[in-house]
């Protein structure tokens, strides 16, 4: 890896410069919860404020204008990054948000054409049926699993999902018999935050296609650490969040296919998704605006176009090969350990950067803990991925997850401070 | 100055006296475009004429801004009567004049080349554009009624 | 005002010290739409991502912790700025996600309750059946209005308003009449961004009250500009937004009565809403955790916390008063204007610093356009408030808006460039 | 170091042989608390000493952190077969002192004054009261039906 110069890139990130816990370096291995930001992401978003504030699409005023301009030209920016046309990305705060957009879409169809109220043209497709299936996977972060329950609560639509191997992969064979005639949307993530595992998404939008449901991406965990390209990933829908691929908090995005945006009823609605409004009557905004009501997170949005010109500078395929590189050493390094269990994949392909544990005879809790006490941010707990937990019959796990901001010798002290969790607890 | 430049007396003149405002009563296609975020909005007519197939009448009414209600009257002396493909290819030439990526063509779009000013406030583009846009909208549908009926007929 | 130094406070802005349109000083009224950040405010934003940035009620580690306590540290002291409980506080990515969050509470409560899903106790209060009344103003943004058409179309339910007397008040005769039996909800402004008028809060509520009628406040144009208090107001609900209270882009409040916070169902479900998650069930979090999906935004959140330090150094009753003061001058010297009307009360009592006009014979868009040449932002259209402008016959305003930085010199500007522009149209 | 201030031996102790864990048979009321970041859980379950109704009687079954189940153990030791209104000031001291409000109290908290160290890490103060939460649900809960069945058989 020539190209990769992980101290200079370091030396972008503000906050690696601090220590923690009396003194001790900060090995931050928590970017699979939220990433740390460069300063050239906090100097956009600062300049922003500092020059162009103002309400985006809504004056005609000078800082207006060029707030609009930031806006949309970060807008073409980040659909670049993914492959996408800029008028097929919407914003929303989050990757959640992004998710509820879709399920919420499904509802909103749903009552509307109970009780015949205008719905844009293919609205149809979005609308359910009492027996209807929502497919998701057990692997799912809470965030593309309680919208879908709460859409089945709310809908009489029946949820299904698609079972996990013992090592921790998609069972692909049950997803044919569950994948059928009666499912409307396959709701699937690219990557798992607690496993690592990066499902194979060709397979799963062909069975989907072949009985026609609509295909919904979380590519929370692929996006920030992968080259993407919707097109070539053939999903309807695709979300993911900003602050993870080293942008702003704030800020999440939608991409979904131009027809069926277009065929979208709004789910937020308020200022600037409209096109005409009257006490009686409102009739709405062509996508994106559509689905983006009130004034917009201009800077936030501002700043993950920087994000992305960061990672454009180092390349998605140097950021991968660094993290394969990463994981492959922490894999390596903690399967030595007797007494730790990997959950998840052991072998690096098809495989993300996020390395879920358990050291047997101590609590992820504890192990955290002690983790934390040598600077050693790492995260503990069900991941909101509680269910795989369940599966793999942990209450929990340690994980840490990589970027690129992080080096081998990082690795070499988590392992290390797993070592000593075993000694301080006797076990 | 800037300003003056978008606000060429020609486009005052324009927007003081606009020409051929009021609605036909007899169309093929009727298109009701607004401006979401200023409120402004055209009613726009398209009559196929019955002499002429080739040839589309306008007729419009439109409240708005001294730009909207200017370049309205100059589609109308720019397009009424005219064909589809003449009338597609003055909307591009017009669109791409107000993103600067031609020169204004006299030939193409008569007083409408005094509209360039309007590509320096990005905000005011929308404005010069909505009778544009909602003559494409409407021109479209009217021949595709003709089509149907053409179709009917068969 | 000896206490009220606008030099001093400009120079806390950066953005007012650029210039626009070849050199102009920016003279900004148009923080109406969204406020100017003065460098205290981007500076707690920075040192949020800088020492302290991670995912907020996730981890464990130390900086973890600190961004868990920041944020809620934020959260008590954005609550006592309105006289509230942190507790009681949400926070959502705008006022309309947060007046949204409510209208979906209604029909979320509704679709559950027919199907005899689980809901907290006390949710009945949010259950619509056919024909059940929701109240609003015709003053309302369209924030605070297309939410409700989008809820009655989905629930049968029927949308009533309170219309608006010729000098811009609200018809309080008439709502006695509308609100009644069936009323479910009264949801109205506290200030109108069009007309300026401040509504009578106690008289409202005491109507919704008497029908057991929930009432929600939309607070955006009156938290940011004088002292309001959510216990003396009454209400039961109260939505702003941070980025027009000097606050960053990005970041809303709901404010509500903690029994009726308990009672709803979740909006957007996801990650840290949750209690327990299996593929089958899954159980909420107390507020605000369970209307807080995803991860939070922190930083945004941060940053509202020191633009509420920053108000609460000059005083609530003093940014008022300095408010009072420039809506004053500006509508007596636009009044004195042959050929201008002012749209909104003319007198100063129970009214903020959004001033209307327009200009006879030269269109709003034209006469923004002169005043932007000039270095004047004010916004021009319809604000948001469409059915104000069809109520007062009029297909647009001119607005101006003024905060704690303007002073009596861009009034003077104001009224010499609305002079200028009937000159340049020849009216 | 203020790791080992947390894990204190006695702490360790508990959680490695935990006081009092397994379910009783017969109970009042039981509830069943989670903290949501991390899933640790305990089901607390008090019975109402029937030969004499002042007392309450503790069983428990939990699953967490060395922190959630030695606080655990030792509530076991503090409360079991305590009135509510001990046990309700142990939990009011408990919180008090993990916001360190107070200094720790060994009449009241027994064992418990060893969770001090707690107080240092935030993120750990609500494995420490997972289970003093419980008892206290558990606790009115019980009582509750005491009322109830009393006013019943009224
Ligand atoms: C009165 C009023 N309500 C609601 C809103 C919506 O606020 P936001 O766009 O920040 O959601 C605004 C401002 O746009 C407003 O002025
Ligand atoms: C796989 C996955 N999906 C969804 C989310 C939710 O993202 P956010 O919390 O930014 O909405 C996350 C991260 O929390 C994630 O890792």
């Amino acid at each position: 890896m020539t190209t990769f110069d992980v101290a200079a890139i370091r030396a972008d990130f503000p906050i690696l410069g601090r220590t923690v816990r009396d003194g001790r370096r900060l090995v931050y291995l928590d970017s699979g919860a939220t990433s740390q930001k460069p300063f050239q992401v906090l100097d956009a978003e600062r300049d922003f404020y500092e020059k162009h504030n103002a309400a985006v699409h809504r004056g005609a005023h000078q800082i207006a204008e060029e707030a609009t301009d930031a806006y949309e030209a970060a807008r073409a920016n980040i659909a670049h990054f993914v492959g996408a046309q800029a008028n097929d990305i919407v914003f929303t705060k989050n990757a959640t948000e992004a998710i509820n957009l879709v399920s919420y879409t499904f509802l909103n169809a749903t009552l509307k054409s109970l009780r015949g109220k205008d719905l844009p043209k293919g609205a149809q497709r979005f609308v359910l049926a009492e027996g209807d299936e929502i497919v998701v996977t057990e692997m799912e972060h809470h965030a593309n699993l309680v919208p879908w329950q709460e859409l089945a609560d709310k809908t009489g639509a029946v949820l299904r999902w698609i079972g996990l191997t013992d090592d921790g992969r998609l069972d692909y064979d049950s997803a044919k018999l569950i994948i059928g005639s009666r499912t409307k949307v396959v709701a699937f993530t690219h990557q798992s935050n607690l496993l690592g595992t990066v499902n194979h998404v060709a397979q799963l939008v062909e069975l989907a296609k072949s009985v026609n449901a609509v295909t919904v991406l979380d590519a929370c965990q692929s996006v920030p650490h992968m080259a993407v390209d919707v097109v070539d990933l053939g999903v309807d829908f695709m979300a993911w969040s900003g602050h993870k691929m080293l942008g702003p908090l704030g800020i999440g995005c939608l991409w979904g296919r131009a027809e069926l945006l277009n065929a979208m009823p709004p789910f937020i609605t308020g200022g600037s998704m409209i096109e005409t409004v009257s006490m009686e009557k409102t009739t709405f905004a062509a996508p994106p605006a559509r689905f983006e009501a009130g004034v917009p997170q201009a800077a936030q949005v501002v700043g993950l176009s920087a994000a992305v010109d960061y990672l454009n500078a180092i390349g998605m395929g140097n950021v991968a090969a660094h993290e394969r590189h990463l994981t492959q050493l922490a894999i390596t390094e903690l399967a030595a350990i007797p007494g730790v269990r990997i959950i998840g994949p052991t072998d690096t392909s098809n495989r993300g950067s996020a390395v879920s544990f358990v050291v047997d005879g101590v609590h992820p809790h504890d192990v955290g803990q002690i983790l934390d006490e040598q600077g050693i941010a790492v995260r503990v707990g069900h991941h909101c991925a509680w269910p795989v937990c369940r599966r793999y019959s942990v209450p929990a796990t340690t994980r840490a997850t990589f970027y690129i901001y992080n080096d081998d010798s990082e690795v070499h002290a988590l392992a290390s401070a797993v070592r000593d969790a075993q000694k301080f607890f006797g076990v | 100055m800037k300003l003056e430049h978008m606000y060429q007396d020609i486009i005052l003149d324009h927007y003081k006296h606009p020409h051929g405002k009021g609605l036909a009563e007899d169309f093929n296609a009727e298109v009701h475009h607004v401006n979401p975020t200023c409120g402004d909005e055209i009613t726009l007519r398209v009559t196929i004429d019955p002499d002429d197939h080739k040839k589309l009448i306008v007729s419009y009414d439109n409240q708005g801004c001294s730009i909207s209600q200017a370049s309205a009257s100059i589609l109308f002396d720019q397009l009424n009567g005219k064909t589809f493909a003449e009338g597609e290819a003055a909307v591009d030439h017009i669109v791409a004049m107000l993103q600067r990526a031609v020169e204004p063509d006299e030939d193409i779009l008569g007083d409408g080349i005094a509209l360039e000013g309007v590509a320096q406030y990005p905000a005011r583009v929308k404005c010069a554009l909505l009778s544009w846009m909602a003559w494409k909208d409407a021109a479209i549908q009217a021949l595709g009624t003709e089509n149907s009926t053409q179709n009917e007929s068969n």
